[in-house]
């Protein structure tokens, strides 16, 4: 990515706004494309049979902000991006909540699209956060899913 | 050598540390798992099934064999469930 | 789409705010991801030498709602949405503005980036938009890319 | 037959006007083009090359050799560049 955009990347307990944030993006000269992903708490957890009541996200303080890096790196190197933002929040968070965000600007739609997912591909089963589910019932954590780590296999050249 | 090892998630919650430093003369990542169960139950039981285990050494994700020359910082945790 | 969200469309000579639309498509119980795409005008026309002034926009009023919102439809019956928004401009637009931008809110990834591509492959070559670049040199019709009416055979079952 | 028939980006700009009514009797929408050209100069330079126009017959796209049985309204236009 030595001719690549820096990317911005967004590690923090606090929300963003999307707006702003896809803005940030638009402003390149030569972008005619940005693509966003959100991610929320949905207020139906997967398994359990009792409503959310919130959940709790752990990460690891350090390699969170270079695995992400990294990722955006990658994106940059295989994709023309005028931007790339990853945000990830961590601590509790109710449902609704946004949890996190991808955004990448390219000059034409093609690239944005499959930057950011690549990029969602990557983060679910190579950043170091973990999801804690919490109900009536108590608490557990949220299970990988194979079809999480499978959804990498595109991706290899 | 010494390590800062590091525990997330739930393996956090069974060794009931998230940090230690520890002395070790291990070889590899997986020399060192087998250290680490030998010496009380709860990591016997944080390390029961090392399928559902991942490591990083110094904030790289790497498989279990790799060989820990040269390293300060050892982390284990679940697979990650970020997204 | 008997059970799908009742589509968003708007076409309008007025710009949108990418955050609360977006917004709108948060709302859902058990929406867990929202993917949007915006396109915006470059500040450097396609082909010609000259920089862009600015570019004009026609549309064909009462079939570009009616293929927008078949569209919508169609991905609707596609994946699990929980949501759809299309949203095009038309009239007179400057580099740097805002053209047009697809919103998909869905319980999963997966569902959302698919149909946000789906709809933007369909929007590219079936709705019924034209785009006139004006420069210092005159004025010039878009031309249609053969890329474009291509990208919507992997849509084909 | 009485058509609404309405011209869009180029084809509006080469004949000249945007919509007008038209009595014809037509059976396809590749007859009312032939019956077009002969009309007038600019009506002829406009269809010339038929692969880069596109049609719609009451707000959908179809194809040139779409009957044009029932048809209120047809429109010719280049090929969409939305987006």
């Amino acid at each position: 990515m030595a001719e690549g955009p820096t990317p911005r990347i967004v590690v923090a307990e606090a929300d963003f706004d999307l707006g702003t944030e896809a803005g940030r993006l638009e402003d390149g000269p030569d972008t005619g494309a940005v693509v966003t992903f959100t991610g929320r708490v949905r207020d139906v957890p997967g398994d359990a049979d009792a409503s959310l009541d919130h959940m709790l996200i752990e990460h690891y303080p350090g390699m969170t902000e270079r695995a992400l890096t990294d990722m955006a790196r990658q994106a940059a190197e295989r994709w023309p991006l005028s931007g790339v933002t990853i945000i990830h929040r961590h601590g509790r968070l109710a449902p609704g909540d946004r949890i996190m965000m991808v955004a990448t600007a390219s000059r034409h739609r093609d690239a944005a699209f499959d930057a950011a997912a690549f990029l969602m591909d990557y983060l679910k089963s190579r950043a170091p956060f973990w999801k804690k589910e919490v109900t009536a019932d108590g608490a557990i954590w949220v299970d990988a899913r194979e079809t999480d780590e499978a959804a990498l296999d595109r991706w290899i050249d | 050598m010494t390590l800062d090892v590091l525990y997330f998630a739930w393996l956090r919650e069974r060794i009931g540390l998230g940090r230690e430093v520890i002395e070790t003369e291990a070889a590899t990542v997986a020399d060192l798992v087998a250290e680490l169960r030998t010496r009380e139950e709860r990591y016997a039981l944080a390390f029961s099934d090392m399928t559902t285990v991942r490591c990083a050494v110094d904030q790289d994700l790497v498989p279990l064999d790799t060989p820990l020359t040269g390293a300060r910082e050892v982390a284990f945790f679940p697979p990650m469930t970020g997204g």
